[in-house]
Order: C-alpha cells, then structure tokens, then sequence
C-alpha cells in the first residue's frame, strides 16, 4: 500500500465552453474501489477519460504505480493496464458483439483475422461478467442493458490492473447490478484497482472503500466510506445539506381520470397492456430492463406504428398515430435517453424548450422570440437550470440540467399528461432531489404522471400506485401502500410472492 | 483497307437481311451542331433505301451525352458486336478511339471520321474541315473587321477537344502574321452557351483592351445576353458556325462574319460514302469540307438551310424572305451563298 | 465585433445582427480582404467613358459582373443551405435550373406574341414553378423510398436533365426581349450596368435568412438537421419538413433559372452543368456543415461571392488561365479551413465571455 | 440460401459466403435477371466470322465488351466502397485517374523505347504510385484540417485535374504499344476478345473483398464507419485509418489508369471526367451505405456490372440513344431501392430465425 496505483497532481483540463478539471490532486490506493463523486459536470468522466488516455490533461501529471504516464491514447492506457467502463455506451452496431469486444486488439494469424479466435476471446471475456449472449449476434440487436454488460466486458477483459467503472448501472436493472457488484468482487480479489463513478448513493457505501468528492472540477475531499455517513456525503457534493433525498409521497384522492388505456398490443414488443391516469396521480411502471417500458410509453405517445388498443384523454377516445397528436392531447413523454431521443445538441437552451409548441408560438409561421424566449427563461428559472444563457448551446450544459431543460419542455406545452422515461439516469443528486420535488409539485397541481424508473426507492418513493410490466404484459399492480421493495423485485422477476431472495437488494438499503 | 467486294465476308457486308447499319458516333449529345448531322445521315439513309434496288440502311445513333472518348471507344466496341456494318465518328480524342477504330475494321466494319478525325487510325476516309485553315480563316476575317489593329482575346470552348485546340493554333498563327493585332489570351470553358457568355463578359471586364473575339465555336452566340453587351461600333466577333441563335448577331453588325460549318452535310455525306465503300466503290481519304462564310447577304438563305436540317428554334424574321426550301438539303450542295469562301464539296457519289 | 456597445451604432448593429451572426461577420471579413487585395494588385485602365484611368478590379462594371456571376449561384447556394442544414445533399440543382428554363422557353415559344408583363409573369410561375414541382419530387423520393438524397438527387439530376433534352433535342432555345428587358433593365443605374441580378440574389438571401431564423419550418429544419431522433420525439412533421427542404431548393434553382433565361436570352438543356458542386461548395464555404445543423443564408451569399472572386482573381490578376482549377481547388479548401478556425475561435471566445460572466 | 446445410456442398458454401454475403446474393440475382431479360428482348445479328446468327446481347463480344466497360467503374468503385464504409466520400477519384494516367504517359514518353515488361512494370508502378499519393494527400487534409471529405475531394478533384491538365497543356499523349499488348493480350481466347480488363477488376474485387472482410485494416474500416467514439475508446489508429480508406481509393482509381491508358493507348487530362458519381452510384448500388458501415468489394463490382447493362440496355433494346440519362437515372434509384429491400427483408427473415432458434 505504499505506492498508489494512481495519482493526480494539479490536473488540468479545459474545453471550449468549460473548465472541466481545475487542479485535480488526489491517490488511489493499490487495490481498493475508490468512488468518485460529484454533480453533474463536476468533472468524473473527464477524470476518468484521462486515465484512460482518452483525454490530454492541460496541465498536470498522472502517474500509475509511481511512474508518471503521458497517454498519447486508449491503445497506451490499455498497454499500461488501465481500462475504462464508459459513460456512454459507444459501440459499432454493424459489427458482432465478438468484434465490438475484441476491436482494440482483433487477433490475427499473418495479417489475417481469425474469426475463430476472436469467437473464443469473446466467450471468455464476457463469461468473465456472467453474461449469456451469442457473441456472433450484431450488436446493434443488442438491449441496452446487454450493451452496458458487452462494454463492462471489454473493459475488463483486457487484462487491465486499474479499471475506472463510469455509472455502469446506469442502464442495468437490480439483477444485473447484482451480478455487476460480484463481478467487482472478483477483481478485487484478483488486486485489480477500481475508480467507481456513479449516482446511486447505495452503491457506493456498498461497493467502496475510499470516496473522492469532485465539486466544479476541483477536488473537495477524499474519505473513507467506512464512518461516512449519506448525509454528509452529499453535502460534500452539493455544497450544502440536501433538504430531502426523496420528498414526501403525493396525496391522492380519486379524481378526474385523464389517461386511460387498454388492450394495448404491439406485436413482439408487448400484449393487452391497461392502465389508467388520474389527475393528482404519479403511476409507476416499474419491469426488469426489456419488460417494455418505454415501449409502451413511446407507443402511447403515438410512436410505434404497429401498436394497437384503445386510449381514451380526458374520457374521450382518441387514436393517437402520431406524436403531434399526442401532444395536441396534452401528452408529454420525456424519452429515456436524453442525448438521442430528447435533445437537439446543436442549438440552445431556448429553442430546445419550444421546440413541440413552436406553432402556438408563431401566429402566421412567424416565430415570436421575444415571448419565446421570456417562456424557456421562465421555465428555466422554476426549474433552477443552471446555464450560461439561455443561448448556449444545450450540447454545454451538464446531464442534469440538460434533463431539466428537457422537462422544460413540457412544463411549458401544459402537458396534463407526462410520460418520465428514467427521468433522474445519470442525474446527480442535486438535481435528481429537484426532480423529484418537481414530479410531486406537477401531480399536486392535478397532472398525470407515468413515471418509468428502474430504480426501486425512487418509484417507491414518488408513486402512488406501482404497475409492473413482466416480458411485456402486465404482470400486477400494487397501491403504494402495499408496495415494498421486495415484493415488487418478485413481481417483476416473476418470482412466488413468499420465497426469500437470495440476492437480496434489502442489502443496498441504509 | 480500300475496294472491298461484296463477296469477302470481312468486307463488311450487309447483315443477313441485307440491310446496312450504320453506328453514326457524334462528340456528344448536348452539342447541337450533332443535330444536324443526325437529320443529315437519316435523310441520307432514307433516300438510298428509297431507291430502288438500293441496299436498306438503318442508322444506329451511338452518341454518347457527353463528351468522353473512353465512352465513344466502347461504344464502336458495342456497335460491332450487336452487328453494325459501319462506323461513322467524331472523335472527342482521337489516341483514345484509335484502337477500337482498328479493332472494327480487322473485324470486318468499315469506319469513317467526320469533323474530328483519328488520322492514326485505319478509318478509310476523314470528311471535315481543315481545322488549322479554319482558325486561320477566323482571324482572317476578324482582322479585317478591326482595320488590322486591335486586341484580340480567343475563346475557345473545351480545352481537352483537339480539332477546337487546331483552330485556336490557327487562329494564333495567322494573328501573327497581323502586325497590328495582339493576342490577349486564350480562354477556355464549359461549352454551355450561359457558361461561355458569362465568360465572354468576364474577359471583356478583365481586359478592356479588348475589342476583337475570334471565337472557334459558336457557343456564347447561341445567348442573347452579348446583343446588348458588346457594342458593334468597339468589339467586332468572327466565330466558327453559324447555329439560328446565332444569326441575329450577324444583323446586329456584332459578328459581321460567321464561317458556317455546313453540319448537315457531315451525316449526309458521311452515309452516302460509307454505302459507295460497302458496295465496293472508292472514297477519297480526305474528303475535305468547305465552310460557308454567313454574312448579311445571304442570311436569309442559310436561315432557309437551317430550317430544312432539322432546327427548330430558327427565328422567324430570317426566315420571311427566303426562298421556301429550295431543297439544298435533298441534294450535297451548299448553300448558294455569293460569299468568296463558299464552295460546296460532295466528294463521292456512287 | 466584441467591443463593449455604444448606444449609438447599437440600432444599426442589432438590425444586421439579426441577419447575421458571428460566423457571417468572419465571412464578411475575409471577402473584403480578397477585394481589397484584388484592388491592390490589380492593375488600371482607361475608362472610355469617363476618359479617367479606373482600376481593373475596383470599378463598377467589374463589381457589378462579379455581383451578376455570383448572383445565380448565390441564388442556388441559398436553397442548397437550407438542404445542407436539414442534413441532406441535392445534387440535381443543375439539372433542375435547366428544366426549369427550357420548360418556360418551350411555354413562352408556344404562346407566341404577349405584353412585356404577362412574358415575365409566365416564365416566372413556370420556372419557380417546376423548380418547385422537381424539388417536391426529390423530397417525396427521399422519403417514400426512404433511400439517401445524395443517391435519389444523383437519380434526378441524370433524369431531368435527360427530360430537358428529350424536350430540346440539345437546341438552345431563344426567349422573348421582354424577359431580357427584365433582367437587363438598367434601374437608373445606366452605362451597362444591369442590377437585377444582383437585387434578386439579396432579396433572396433577406428571403432565405428571415425563412431560416424567424419562421417555424425554417426553424424545424435546423432541429431535423441537428438531431432526427428528437424530432421526431418533439411531434414535428418529420417528412413534411424534409419535403419542404428539398421544395426550397428546387425552387431556388427554378428562380436562378428564370433569371439566367432573361439574362442570356437563351436556355439549353446543357445549362448549369457541374454547378450543383460549386453551389454546393459556396454553401460549405458559408459555413453550412455537411453532417446538417448549421448554415446560413447569408453565409450562402458571401459563400458564392469568394468562389466567384477566387475566379475572378485569376482573369483580374491575368494569370496564365490554365492554372483556374487548381486555383479555385485550393481557395474552396482554404476558405473552408479558415471559416471552421473562426467559427472555432468564436466559440472559444463566447465561452470565455460566458465564464466571466456569471450564469443568467 | 437458408436451407438446412448439407455436408457435400459446405465447402464450396463456405469459400463462396466468405467473399459473399446475403446481401450480394440478392444483387447476383438482380444482375442475372437483367441479363436474362436483355438477351430475351434482343434481337439477333450475324456473325460474320462463324457466320451464323447470334443473339445481340448474349454473344462472347458483348458480353466481355460489358465485363471491359465495367472494369474501370468496378476497380474504381471498391476502392469507393471502402471510403463509404468509412462514413467518407471521394469526389476526386477522376481526377485521380487522368493525373495518375497523364503522369505515366509523360514517364515513358520521356523515359524512350525499353523492354515491353519493362514499360509495363514502370506504367503499373507510376499509375499505382501516383494514385496511392494522391488518396494519401486526400486522406492528410481530411485528418489534418478536419474538413468534411466532401469538400476536400471536391477541392482535390479540381486541383488534380488542373495539375494533369497544365502537365499536358490539354493534348492527349500516346503510350507505348507494350502497354496495349498487355492490356489487350488475348490469353489465347482470340477473334478480338480482350479479357485483362475481366480479369484486373476480378483481381482487384478479389484483395477488395480480402481486405475488407479478412484483414485487421479492413475491419477497422467497418468500425470507423460504424462508431467513430467506438473506435477511439478501442484505442484505433483512427487518423492512419481515414488516411488509409482514402489512400486505398486513390490506388484503385490509379489501378483503373492503368488499365485505361492501356486499353484504349492514350490518356489526356480530360479523362474520367464524371465518373466520381458513376463509381458512387456503383458503390452504392452495391449496398454501400453512405452514412457509413456498411458494403462490401462484391457488391461494388455487382453494382458498377449493373449500371453498365443499363446503359447496354439501351442499345440492345435499340431505344433512342437520347433517352439514356433518363433510363440511366430512374435505374440508379430503382436499384438502390430494390437493393435496400432485400436487405431489409433478409435481416428480417434473420431475426425471425433467430428468435425461432434460441441463442447460442
Ligand atoms: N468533449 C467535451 N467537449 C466539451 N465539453 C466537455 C466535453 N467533455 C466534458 N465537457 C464538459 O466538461 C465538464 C465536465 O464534464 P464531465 O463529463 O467530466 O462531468 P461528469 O462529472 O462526468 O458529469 P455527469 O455526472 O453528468 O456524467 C462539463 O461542463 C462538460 O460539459
Ligand atoms: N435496438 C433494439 N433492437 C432490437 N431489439 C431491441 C432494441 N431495443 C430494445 N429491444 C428489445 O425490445 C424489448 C424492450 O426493450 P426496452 O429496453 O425498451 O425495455 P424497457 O422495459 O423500457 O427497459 P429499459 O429499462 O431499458 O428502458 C427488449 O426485449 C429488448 O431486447
Ligand atoms: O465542329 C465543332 C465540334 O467538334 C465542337 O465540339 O463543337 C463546335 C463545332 O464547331
Ligand atoms: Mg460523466
Ligand atoms: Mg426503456
């Protein structure tokens, strides 16, 4: 434990628009699994990147087991045995799963390829993660949680001594985080360092030995977990305490039912879905990753051509074909991921925000932007989204406040009716706790909340009922007041409601 | 390869049918002077099957849409293979057909040049202009349009066209022998009329010195634009053809003299020699073309001519006086214009 | 261009500032450093007129041919923009200005003999009027057949251009005075200046600028270009919007065509051959970005006016003229790499003033 | 093509599939579709040589003057194919084949007469050379300026051409007779036919199809097209990888001048011109995707095979020669369409297997 495997002295590094690292200095101990912390934007991706030879400091050095490296890219981290889980789920859709996870290093006899060793190399890297796909398939018909375990395989595979884990559950649902934490298990055993990045709380206290906090690329503090408690924790984060974590349930009473679906079938996808919205409501969908959720979401939004069933607004049928119509009918959907689905990187904040209404903005075509833009800085200040301007570019903002600009959105179309596809992923917890006040505020007012979370406390937390998609039907639903963490887990794995669970996730909770 | 008889089969003889078909291979398809050569080799055609007794002949028109040599050699290629008995070109690079003009010929299909000729090539006869000549006749003219003094910039259409390239030679050529005349430069371009206008107004800008254009193409003309932007009493023009566009500037006085390709003739001619050499009649190698020198004397006539090739965009005021076809176009006669260079040259009838 | 405001210019400023941005302003700059060397090095003549020794390149007759050059493909360019930002390509410019301008030549041919008015009328409604029918066409291929537009303009451009001379039979037909009356006409200005070409290229480019920046399809078209699938998750009409791109263009290319048919006087199916690349390039030296995005109708405008100086240099300068291609090779590739370091150098600035100042 | 596998034929299955995919399959039956269709609508001539009467299209002539005529767009268009894959575009492969070609003519001319191999192996050496440089400096400017592929080919197709043409002063320049010889060396087939030009685009579709599919660069093509972050989090080479894709194109459109200045014994720096959008249109017609990842070397041959029979349909159906830009055009997009079907409809039929059958 003399030397650190890795150490950070006054790192550096800007990008037009940002300071991401302002004199980062911290150690990894040899060995351990060192969380990184911080909001959104305070600068652990960038951290990581360098490590991984990704990124250049400006200035700085970083050295790995005592020596001081300069990475002139991935190729040079790997050789010196760092490896990196990403952020971003990057891969080569037009090539097999066994090539994705071979890509850095294709083995090859005299020049050429062989794909039966490339088969077997990527057997082996991915039994290593316990995960069972055919490694022949394309990986684009891969699920995005079987994309987050091909990426944790690729990274680990390599051999490396120093992995960095960027939210690698971020799109894995309870069992295959379970696996993930085993999987940890092992290479620590096996002496392998770990930098964990993540947004979940219990994890961390899980997982870690050692946190680091980043606060707008500085380096706050590091500590041990062991003694540390939340609380403190995310004052470290955030610069102050956090009020509440989660807020309070929303009060219920029946009242005006303003969605209503049934029979609702998209052939291969999912089969005779129902449910139904009432005003003052937030309805959790809760279902392991690739129950349908956002399916279903995406096909009530008017979506997926080939959906079929009934949907009544405000007690009237309605065919909804399109998502103009959908939002015509006060519809909202927040999409799962906000980069692909929801934003448009290039412009701003402002033009982001009207982007659905932009019509009600413009009598005769002919864009109003002075009330244009006095709606999105109004929304924005509700909101507290931190920008700039509301100018910049939303490709500037960090996850959070991208996500609330999102959200924006349709606060300000007065959508009654808001689909929240995994509105808090890869959120910190600032903002995540800002969210989740705003979802409760929106229902008080008398909307309609669908909110899809594969994080149990937060739907447990917010819902008032909690309705559970399985292999995509409806596999039961449950009042908030009989809903336990547990329960829902067997309901969702399609396990007998008695049978104590094994991996019990009882354990993540403080 | 001369005086070939029937009974030789390499000696191109009609297909099993008895017709004759004739690949007839234009620079390209986007060139209007081309138009008239097809009209001309169609008639021709036409009027020998009429005969009687005579060989049918069928014209296979093989022009590709833009000028590219490569594609005129495969498609002599593809003229033989699907049984043509001859072949009637106009090289757009003669090194580039050469060998498939030979490959023809030792398969058994007589070629003919037109307009642009492949010298270096087995083709048993060239009917066409003398380029150089041509060029020099240009400058000749221009020469005397400007009193002998001046600044003289030529235009000269696609760089890579080497009969366009022997007209500016000659034009060059001849203008030094012209003490009192200068070449500004050559200009080149894309041989759109609205490129080549737009050219001629550039250059005039660049170089105001400017005040004679020997043009060895007709392009720019075939606009109006130049009507109203060249001033008769400062620029005079002398262009090779004389296409409809362009005779309104001989009455503006703007180009005094056209030297008139008479294009019709190259697919009329062309037929009728190609039909003497398959029956076993001799064609001269060289079967040289004349140009007509169009002036405002005989505008109204070459207006007429124009007409009876196929034109359809001949303006009408030329057109009033004229004599109604007096069916030049039926015989190889050139127009009977009184011009000093008009003489009409049918080189071989059967 | 960051100073800090003085009231007074501040009316003026933010008047341009709504047409044009940072980028543009960098654009602007850089065409007055390409006159005002062309002016330095260019040498002088007699002005017969005036009987005064004017420069070569610096005298209204030069400037205003360098304006009319430019103005068909600026018209063009200002179309292609709104394709590029959309994250499309059309290649079929070129041959949709030329089927357009035959179309009318035919129709005007065959009506014979009408009033100066009812002549520009008509061959104005039917240029932009098959420009537009041709650009629908593409649109609706590109998203019917859901194949790539460079693919379905590539398709189009052969097409049309083989309809104009099918039509034509490559005869270049003459068009009516009235029409070169119109595009000719001196406004005043006298001398052989002739000014229309260059007021339609504005007005087109004020058009195609208020179109993008103020108007919800013009703004649509940045979202589609920027990122389909949250287009499509925003509820726009994704292939309305995409139709409508491909509209622009055509119809931009049927009015550079009614306005190349009144100035020449003469149309042919071979006309604008090849210009789809340069409009093309004009764009991209205006800054519109291939991946779709970003681009400008003002960018378009000073786009089509460098490449056309770039060539003018050559005859202005009086280079050996052989040397035009690689010329104007290098200057397209040059003037987009100094474009993309300014608009890199913008950013970095914009960012540095965003720190400065705390967040709004 | 999905039918249970049979011990005998698994072999020669198994070479075939290597270089062939689902995909190429479908274009094969297009291909002999059409040729089927041709040789039924066409009429019959007689050959004077055998003297008996055979079909217009399926005679040994046209059918290896197609094979010929395809052989340039074919060489051209893998090397298109891999730029495609890579997410690029190569405008200049035209102007790559008149330079690399006028740069050969002008070497031997001035190097005098020498031994036939001699000549041969110098022309091959130049052409490959020159083009290799070219597709080396294409993919330079791209990775070193960071510009848009499109408009640095679009920039580099004119300069090269300028550069062949002040070289050549615009003359076309003869070539030795040794190259011919070896260009159109009968191999003992005899009475005209000329199968090196065959052979070449075989050979070279062959090391296409090999490298694309086989060798550690070619994958890393696919990856490049695919996912560009991908690439980089896997530690590629990402700027020896864009260089290379460009420099594999110019060396193709080099091969194409060889062939060319041999086959037809001249060059000039007019040649080509075009046929960037005839080897695109091939490639793509292959099942090149121009938003990158996807294609393939057999496909590209297939497609440039494709476009030539419609261009011979033309002919062999005897229709008026003037309406080939139409038939040419509306054949591109049909085919494109087609294509995109029957690979739609095979990875559905694909998944459907696989959800039928469990995974591995
Ligand atoms: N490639 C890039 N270009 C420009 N800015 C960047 C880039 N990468 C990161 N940034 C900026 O650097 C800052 C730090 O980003 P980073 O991704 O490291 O944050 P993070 O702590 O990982 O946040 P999150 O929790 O959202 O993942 C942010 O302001 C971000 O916008
Ligand atoms: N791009 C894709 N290609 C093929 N199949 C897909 C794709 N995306 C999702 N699927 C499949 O569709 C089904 C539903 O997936 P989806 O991820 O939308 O479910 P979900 O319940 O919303 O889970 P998540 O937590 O990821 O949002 C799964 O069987 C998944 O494998
Ligand atoms: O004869 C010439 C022809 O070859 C050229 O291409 O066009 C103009 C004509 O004068
Ligand atoms: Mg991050
Ligand atoms: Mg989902």
């Amino acid at each position: 434990m003399s030397t650190p495997a890795v150490r950070f002295e006054d790192v550096r590094k800007r990008f037009p628009g940002s300071v991401a690292l302002d004199g980062v200095t911290l150690e990894i101990a040899e060995g351990s699994c060192h969380a990184l912390c911080g909001e959104n934007g305070a600068g652990k991706s960038t951290l990581g990147k360098i490590l991984a030879g990704i990124h250049a400091p400006d200035g700085g050095r970083v050295l790995v087991h005592g020596r001081e490296v300069r990475f002139g890219g991935p190729r040079d981290a790997l050789a010196a045995g760092v490896g990196m889980v990403h952020q971003e789920l990057a891969f080569c859709d037009n090539l097999s799963v066994a090539e994705n996870l071979c890509l850095g290093a294709l083995p090859a006899r005299r020049g050429w390829t062989d794909p039966a060793e490339t088969i077997r190399q990527a057997e082996a890297l991915l039994a290593e993660t316990g995960a069972e796909l055919d490694v022949r398939r394309p990986l684009g018909e891969l699920s995005t949680a079987q994309r987050q375990l091909v990426q944790i395989a690729a990274a680990v595979g390599g051999g490396a001594r120093i992995i960095i884990f960027d939210e690698p559950t971020s799109s894995l649902g309870q069992h295959d985080a379970e696996r993930l934490y085993a999987l940890i298990g092992r290479l620590r055993a096996r002496g392998v360092t770990c930098i964990y990045v993540s947004h979940r709380m219990p994890e961390i206290f899980h997982l870690c030995d050692a946190v680091s906090v980043l606060r707008d690329g500085r380096h706050v503090a590091t500590r041990p977990t062991a003694g540390l408690t939340e609380a403190e924790l995310v004052r470290m984060m955030i610069g102050r305490p956090a009020a509440e974590y989660l807020p309070a349930p929303p009060m219920t009473g029946e009242a005006t039912e303003l969605l209503r679906v049934d029979g609702l079938t998209s052939p291969g996808r999912f089969h005779d879905v129902a449910c139904t919205l009432h005003a003052g409501e937030v309805v959790g969908l809760a279902g392991l990753v690739g129950a349908g959720r956002s399916e279903v979401a995406e096909a009530i939004f008017g979506l997926d051509p080939a959906a079929r069933g009934s949907v009544w607004v405000e007690g009237k049928p309605v065919r909804i074909r399109t998502p103009r119509q959908a939002i015509e009918l006060g519809l909202g959907l927040v999409p799962e991921d906000r980069k692909k689905q929801g934003l448009v990187l290039g412009a701003s904040g402002v033009h982001n925000t009207s982007l659905p209404i932009l019509r009600r903005l413009s009598p005769g075509g002919w864009i109003r932007r002075r009330a244009e833009r006095a709606l999105a800085v109004d929304y924005f200040g509700r909101m507290k989204v931190r920008t700039p301007s509301p100018e910049t570019p939303v490709a500037g903002l960090s996850g959070g406040n991208q996500q609330k600009v999102v959200l924006a959105r349709w606060l300000a179309a007065q959508s009654r009716i808001l689909m929240l596809d995994e509105p808090t992923r890869g959120v910190d917890v600032g903002a995540k706790a800002e969210i989740h006040a705003l979802i409760t505020e929106l229902a008080a007012r008398g909307s309609a909340v669908l909110l899809i979370s594969s994080e149990l406390p937060e739907l447990l937390a917010l819902s008032t009922r909690i309705v559970v998609l399985r292999g995509g039907r409806i596999a039961g639903e449950l009042h908030r007041a009989e809903a336990t963490q547990d329960r829902l887990l067997r309901m969702m794995a399609g396990l007998a409601d008695e049978a104590p669970s094994s991996t019990g996730a009882g354990s993540m909770e403080n | 390869g001369q005086a070939k008889t029937a009974e030789q089969p390499k000696g191109g003889a009609p297909a099993g049918d008895g017709t004759i078909r004739i690949a007839v291979i234009a620079k390209s398809s986007n060139n209007p002077v081309f138009l008239a050569a097809r009209t001309g080799a169609e008639a021709a055609a036409r009027e020998i099957s009429a005969r009687p007794g005579g060989p049918k002949v069928e014209i296979m028109w093989l022009t590709p849409p833009q000028e590219d040599g490569q594609v005129q050699a495969q498609r002599i290629g593809q003229a033989v293979n699907e049984g043509a008995n001859a072949v009637l070109i106009s090289a757009s690079d003669a090194g580039k057909v050469a060998g498939a003009i030979d490959d023809a010929v030792a398969r058994g299909v007589e070629v003919m040049t037109f307009d642009s000729d492949v010298p270096q090539s087995k083709r048993f006869a060239f009917y066409g202009v003398d380029d150089i000549e041509i060029g020099r006749t240009v400058m000749r003219e221009l020469a005397v349009q400007l009193n002998e003094r001046g600044s003289v910039a030529i235009l000269a259409g696609n760089q890579n066209a080497p009969n366009l390239q022997r007209r500016a030679q000659g034009v060059r050529e001849e203008a030094a022998k012209h003490p009192g005349i200068r070449v500004v430069d050559t200009f080149n371009h894309i041989e759109t009329p609205q490129d080549a206008a737009a050219e001629v107004i550039r250059v005039n800008n660049a170089y105001p010195e400017v005040t004679g254009w020997a043009m060895v193409g007709g392009w720019p003309l075939f606009t109006q634009t130049l009507l109203t932007d060249l001033d008769p009493a400062r620029t005079k023009v002398v262009a090779v053809d004389a296409l409809p566009a362009q005779l309104a500037y001989v009455e503006k006085g703007i180009a005094p003299v056209l030297v008139a390709q008479p294009v019709y003739q190259w697919g009329y001619v062309g037929v009728q020699n190609i039909v003497t050499k398959l029956q076993g009649g001799t064609v001269a190698q060289r079967i040289p073309m004349e140009p007509v020198r169009v002036t405002k004397d005989n505008l109204n006539q070459w207006a007429a001519q124009l007409r009876d090739w196929g034109f359809t965009d001949v303006p009408a005021r030329f057109l009033t006086g004229a004599p109604a076809a007096s069916a030049p176009a039926q015989s190889t006669a050139a127009p009977a214009a009184s011009a000093p260079a008009t003489t009409a040259a049918p080189a071989a009838r059967p | 261009m960051t100073n800090p405001p003085s009231t007074r210019t501040n009316a003026a400023r933010s008047l341009g500032r709504r047409l044009m941005g940072r980028q543009e302003a960098g654009l602007v700059l850089v065409t007055a450093f390409v006159a005002a060397a062309l002016t330095l090095l260019a040498g002088s003549h007699l002005d017969r007129r005036a009987g005064v020794m004017v420069n070569d390149f610096w005298n209204s007759h030069t400037l205003v041919q360098t304006a009319t050059d430019a103005s068909f493909f600026a018209i063009m360019a200002v179309g292609a923009t709104v394709v590029i930002i959309s994250g499309g390509i059309d290649l079929s410019v070129g041959s949709i200005y030329a089927l357009s301008g035959v179309a009318s030549a035919i129709l005007l041919r065959s009506m014979g003999e009408m009033p100066a008015a009812a002549t520009v009328l008509v061959a104005l409604l039917v240029c932009a009027g098959v420009g537009l029918l041709c650009g629908i066409v593409n649109g609706a291929l590109v998203v019917g057949l859901k194949v790539h537009p460079f693919i379905i303009t590539l398709g189009t451009m052969w097409v049309l251009r083989g309809i104009a001379f099918v039509a034509t039979r490559a005869e270049s037909i003459l068009l009516p005075p009235a029409l070169t009356g119109f595009a000719k006409a001196s406004l005043g200005l006298g001398g052989g200046l002739y000014p229309v070409p260059m007021l339609l290229m504005l007005g087109v480019t004020v058009a195609g600028a208020l179109y993008l920046t103020r108007t919800v399809p013009g703004r649509h078209v940045f979202a589609f270009g920027g990122n389909l699938e949250a287009s499509r998750f925003a509820g726009l009409p994704l292939g309305r919007i995409q139709i409508g791109v491909f509209a622009v263009s055509g119809l931009t290319a049927g009015l550079a065509a009614f306005l190349g048919a009144g100035f020449y006087g003469s149309v042919s199916s071979g006309d604008a051959q090849g210009y789809e690349l340069y409009v093309i390039a004009a764009a991209v030296v205006g800054g519109a970005s291939l991946i779709g995005g970003r681009g400008s109708a003002v960018g378009a405008l000073l786009g089509a006016l460098l490449i056309v100086l770039f060539r003018q240099s050559i005859r202005t300068l009086r280079f050996d003229q052989n040397y035009e291609w690689i010329v104007v090779g290098c200057a397209i590739i040059v003037a987009v790499v100094v474009d993309q370091w300014s608009t890199r150098a913008a950013a970095r600035r914009m960012s540095r003033a965003a720190e400065a100042a705390p967040a709004a």
